[in-house]
């Protein structure tokens, strides 16, 4: 790990009407670090993937750094520029449109009169497919986003994620919702990533997933964070003891 | 008959279901039985781009007559009526005067000049109901839509000019066309004869001046009280003038709109004979003379 | 989150209601400044009342459609379709009226029938299916009508004529009809499990069929109510005039739709309230009626018509959060 | 699972012409077997072509908004209030094409504009807005025209006239342009990001904001397209009156609508096809000259168009399987 | 365990188009039987459940047996007559409408005339939440359900299949994107149910949970059962081994 951050948040708060999701967040993101990032439902992790990601904006009091330098009216286009990629939660994905097209979408490879470039679009789709694995002799990059089985619809959103030089990716719970061995895959994936030297935020509700991956963890309540560590010698067991030690008591009479 | 019979000819009416219209497909339907000759009606729902349009479209089918009515006038319609000309086809004009068109087809005009009807309307209402400078009136139709409203606009100007106040109810401004339900223009009108504290005179048309007896009462007005004056004949209208609710009423007998053209393009094919020009605007039914009209056929006006 | 969103004085569902009301409420009061001569006389509101009901009546039953997350423009041509039914038989029985509202009531549940059958049974969008049956049904009764205008003069003297639509005082009946009709549909949409699964079939469907909720049929039955008011607002229409015309029904189309956002009915589906519906007629039909009475004539009411429907909507806006897409 | 679906033949995205266009190639046989003489006569194409043009532009643009999600009732306004603009200026410059159809084209841009501010910035529902608008422009441009019809004769010996309207043998010129416009944003609307954009915007409009598409100003661009194509109609259709009236636009409501859903495009967005609009609006334009043709007159003619919608959407129901809720 | 199956299946089939959801399942379902059903994404779970708690029909051939009887046409509302509920990977909640309307939706309190008795059937809702631990100073019974965190949304569909009288509850996914402590309350729920006599058919991609719940395993892969036999004394890590053996393999190239 490097000494420079590539992502720093100083103080940042996020509130949604009288409810504070984010309050005071300081973290650092380091190159080739996997940050395993927990925490109930509703502490705020979305929250604070969508503030590093662009798609919202934080408070007004803290500030987002990027490289050291501080970053002014973030937006989802300005992050992927700089190399920070997000697998929402939702997938983000357009179901009717096309998976090459979804691919890029937002960043078309077009002739200089904006009109698309399908033909390389689907190449380059082809080949990313079959890096990561997915392939299929019912899709093809044609078929529309709503014939792919979840799991499908991962691997079109993790691939959209790692195509572009992406130095920090952001994964929101990558494998809810999907089988032991596809789960094992984006795991495996994800530990890829890491070699080929790229920073990742790993956010699971699986602490024996998010224990398997980590360097590094990250727990938020209601908000706030209640421990940031390195993973060093914990083990998974340790680490599900320490996530029940913070676990919100109150929803509970 | 059948003296016309395997002549084809192309009758326009104006909605495709308004008493107006309906009149004059009767008429029309009439002719077509008394002569034989072949007649289709066509519909543009009042809508001027719609009417040229069919009118270009009847004259691609060559049949061998157009009547022609309701249209947007001349310079939207000269140029086909040439080509109608130039393709060998008999055109007749109706319910609106377009001078230069006729002209160009040496066609007849069956209607009434509708504007002079509104004038003569308005003066006839100054005449017989004392109206004076300062006084009020409300008229209730279309405006500012030429062909269309060329009546109520004629009424309008006439009225003004009289010196007397005049208020204009749009029947098209409220969400579509409110001519379709008349108690749709209850609370607007009530509103308006509250508000004109001299009113005098009420003018309006087909369904709504048959719905006058309802206006009155909703305003609380005594039959009378106000004048109530207007276009069309109907059986509500009759009954209007047998309450004491209407007390002029002007027919363009759109009857004889339907028949007349019929005929004439009919001499006009069959015989060569030049084709016949006929105003259907001549006369006034009035309090005095109502139920002479009231003991007429029923369904020719 | 560390802090809760407290005092919420107004419940979720009465939003839109008072929404309604206090735009309601403050377009009055610049009608009532701009022109005190007409609307500080009894006189305006018994006129306004007389077609008020009608607006009101149709309204309530797409309340329902729209919450059903469907949409009907077919009513218009159900109002002539149906009406042409009441005024034929009138004129065929010699003014048999229970004959003729059953009859006219019949083909009125059956075009919402029809309606619903197409749309949920053959799954077809209920925006296009029914802008086309408005046209089909319109042609039906034209072609069947056949261009007569239908004199009922025996009416005026009935003795159901001023049940229905009589006065009491300055009050019209049928503004006492409006409002049992709209406590039974009130009650029907917000308190009866139908009126539940109305909104279930609008917000979810699939979560209603899992729990067993017949979801077609529930749809089927709001479009079948749409037939039910459309022929009532026809036969009270017809009574009003004692006259039938074949364009009865075309003049609602507009005003009512304006009338059911206007009272806070989301385009969305899974919600409506039949509260606000009596609130947005109400505001709907006073509108034309101000303008005219603040001396703008002609031209300038629709300007007025269109700017308070979006002004109507801000103020949703602003007051429910976002009620549509 | 242990089978696939094989031998798709048909891919998805072209379905929807394909299904529009066999419907229509269906109705025509059955138009020319009921009335051979009038259309194997060429006449009639030129006559239908003389306006089709028109639907179909405006269609086009229809077709964006309603691929966005949203949907758009104020374009009749829209041709009223720019054809205005565009009249008004002739008449005041002595015939200055370039002036006035420049001046009608900002107008018409404008209030794609204002409507798309309105819907997307404030949060508004597109129905009711553009309900609203729709008054509100036809209202204002009563106000403004006050009435007059603007007879334009000088326009008759145009040179203009005749390249934008005149015609090609039997081909009216604005065929020409038709097909010109309909590959221009054709193009945009299937091949170049922006209608990428737009398709996001009516699918999963969340998801392109994830990913950086500014939605809120590619649909404002959608309402604004409709501007642009409210006022090219506006100025083609006074071009062919050589006459301005203020109802310009009235009749193009149902009929432009019902040819976006015919052509195929569903009401839900997330796609549409600008190639089957143009058959959509072929369909619908000829649908009441076959009526007539066949026979049935006058009255017949809405029940016929009203019966070709519902069963052309019965049509792509069976062809590409339930185009909307 | 008594010997008669509350549901048994012979020969089940069903096919969406071409698509082979299900082929020849035949399975019993006992009273006092904690089942956990696994196998890949796509593998029929989904399908198999609805078709038990009769929201799709299966394909002719087969037969579903209640009570040792043949049914026919089965529906939803038939079923939870029959006291078979289902808690649906997709929750099954109308978002606009209260907690009490969804608790109660299909079967709701009402008099005769059908209007609903609201004041009983937001007792009984509340004295429900009570009972399963869900309470809250923030929502009540009259709170929409869009209001609600995924976790509360999970806990009104749970406490409206127990609700009535059923027999055999049907878990889909029930702890998906769930967090450590809540996902633990369900399983002790789930244990409770068994406690109460209930039979359970409980649905997850979490192998550690499926484990700790079961008393019975049935693996599904591509529509057909490959596995179905009791615990035991199957460990965790075995019962991994043995889904890792069993899941498909070729979604690889
Ligand atoms: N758009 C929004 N409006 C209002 N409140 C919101 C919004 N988005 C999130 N919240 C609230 O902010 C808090 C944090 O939500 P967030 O989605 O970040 O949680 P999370 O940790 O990702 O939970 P989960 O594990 O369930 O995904 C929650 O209380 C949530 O209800
Ligand atoms: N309505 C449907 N139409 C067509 N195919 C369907 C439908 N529902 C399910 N399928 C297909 O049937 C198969 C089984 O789906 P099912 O949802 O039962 O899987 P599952 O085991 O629940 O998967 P998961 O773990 O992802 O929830 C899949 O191939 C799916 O695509
Ligand atoms: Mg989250
Ligand atoms: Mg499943």
């Amino acid at each position: 790990m490097s000494n420079q951050p590539i992502v720093k948040l100083v103080n940042v708060n996020k509130s949604y009407g009288n409810v504070y999701a984010l309050e005071d967040i300081n973290l650092d993101f380091y190159p080739g670090e996997i940050v395993s990032l927990v925490g109930d439902n509703g502490a705020g992790k979305s929250t604070l993937t969508k503030i590093i990601s662009g798609t919202e904006g934080p408070d007004d009091k803290g500030q987002i750094m990027v490289d050291n330098t501080e970053v002014k009216n973030w937006t989802s286009a300005k992050a992927r520029a700089r190399g920070i990629e997000t697998v929402y939660q939702n997938r983000a994905l357009s179901e009717q449109q096309t998976i090459y097209d979804n691919v890029f979408l937002g960043r078309e490879i077009t002739n200089r009169f904006g009109f698309i470039d399908r033909k390389k679009e689907i190449e380059e789709t082809e080949s990313l497919m079959r890096k990561i694995g997915y392939t299929s002799k019912v899709w093809t990059p044609y078929s529309s986003v709503n014939k792919l089985s979840g799991g499908e619809r991962q691997g079109v959103a993790i691939s959209r994620a790692i195509l572009f030089e992406s130095r920090l990716v952001i994964l929101d719970e990558p494998t809810t919702a999907m089988a032991l061995t596809e789960a094992a895959e984006v795991l495996e994936f994800v530990r890829n990533l890491k070699k080929s030297g790229k920073s990742v935020i790993f956010i699971s509700h699986n602490p024996w997933d998010a224990h398997a991956v980590a360097d590094r963890f990250v727990i938020l309540e209601r908000g706030k964070i209640v421990f940031d560590g390195p993973k060093g010698s914990m083990s998974a067991d340790d680490f599900i003891a320490l996530l029940h030690k913070f676990a919100k008591k109150d929803i509970k009479s | 008959g059948t003296w016309c019979s395997g002549v084809k000819i192309s009758y326009f009416k104006g909605g495709t279901a308004d008493s107006f219209s309906d009149v004059l497909e009767k008429g029309a339907k009439q002719a077509a039985a008394d002569t034989g000759a072949d007649v289709t009606i066509i519909s543009s729902n009042w809508d001027f781009p719609t009417m040229v349009q069919k009118f270009k479209e009847e004259i691609a089918k060559k049949p061998d007559a157009i009547s022609f009515m309701g249209h947007p006038g001349d310079a939207a319609i000269q140029p086909s009526a040439k080509a109608a000309k130039d393709a060998g086809i008999l055109v007749d004009f109706s319910n609106v005067p377009a001078p230069k068109s006729i002209a160009t087809v040496n066609g007849g005009f069956t209607g009434a000049n509708l504007k002079l009807m509104g004038n003569n309307l308005a003066a006839r209402s100054v005449k017989d109901f004392g109206l004076k400078k300062g006084d009020q009136a409300i008229v209730i139709g279309t405006f500012g839509v030429p062909g269309r409203s060329d009546r109520e606009d004629g009424t309008v100007s006439t009225l003004e000019k009289a010196g007397v106040k005049v208020t204009k109810l749009d029947l098209k401004a409220f969400a579509g066309n409110a001519a379709g339900d008349p108690n749709l223009v209850t609370p607007t009108l009530t509103a308006s004869i509250l508000k004109n504290k001299n009113l005098k005179l009420i003018v309006a048309a087909g369904p709504i001046l048959g719905n006058m007896n309802n206006y009155f009462k909703a305003a609380k007005l005594e039959p009378g009280k106000v004048k109530a004056a207007g276009f069309d004949l109907g059986d509500t209208v009759l009954k209007g003038f047998e309450e004491g609710y209407i007390q002029l009423t002007a027919d363009q007998e759109p009857f004889k709109q339907g028949y007349m053209p019929i005929i004439s393009l009919c001499l006009a094919k069959q015989y060569g004979l030049g084709q016949t020009s006929v105003d259907t605007s001549s006369g006034f039914v009035t309090t005095a003379n109502y139920k002479v009209v009231a003991a007429l056929p029923k369904g020719f006006r | 989150m560390s802090e809760q969103k407290k005092g919420v004085l107004i419940p979720e569902r009465l939003k839109p209601v008072l929404g309604a009301f206090i735009f309601f409420v403050v377009m009055m009061v610049a009608f009532i400044a701009s022109s005190p001569e007409v609307f500080l006389n009894i006189g305006i509101y018994s006129a306004v009342f007389l077609s008020l009901p009608l607006f009101a009546i149709m309204g309530m039953s797409l309340v329902f459609v729209t919450a059903a997350g469907e949409i009907d423009l077919a009513f218009p041509s159900i109002i002539a379709l149906s009406g042409l039914a009441f005024a034929w038989t009138l004129q065929q029985t010699n003014l048999n009226f229970i004959l003729a509202a059953i009859f006219s009531v019949a083909v009125g549940i059956s075009c919402g029938l029809l309606n619903g059958y197409l749309i949920t049974k053959l799954g077809l969008s209920s925006l296009i299916t029914t802008l086309g049956m408005n046209f089909a049904l319109i042609g039906l009764t034209n072609v069947l009508n056949n261009g007569e205008v239908r004199t009922l003069e025996g009416l005026n003297d009935s003795k159901i004529k001023s049940i229905l639509v009589g006065s009491f005082g300055p009050i019209p009946a049928q503004m006492f009809w409006m409002f049992a009709i709209a406590f039974v549909l009130g009650m029907i949409f917000h308190r009866h499990k139908f009126g539940l699964h109305v909104r279930v079939a609008g917000d979810n469907p699939e979560a209603g069929r899992a729990m067993g909720v017949n979801i077609e049929r529930t749809k089927i039955l709001c479009f079948a109510l749409v037939g039910l008011c459309a022929s009532i607002v026809g036969i009270l229409g017809i009574l009003l005039l004692s006259t039938y015309f074949s364009t009865l029904g075309e003049a609602y189309l507009l005003p009512t739709l304006a009338a059911v956002f206007v009272g806070g009915t989301p385009v969305t589906g899974g919600k409506g309230t039949i509260g606000g519906l009596v609130i947005g007629a109400t505001t709907v039909v006073f509108i034309q009626t101000g303008v005219v009475a603040a001396g703008l004539d002609g031209q300038w009411t629709s300007l007025g018509f269109g700017l308070v429907i979006v002004l109507s909507l801000l103020g949703h806006r602003k007051f429910s959060g976002r009620l549509t897409r």
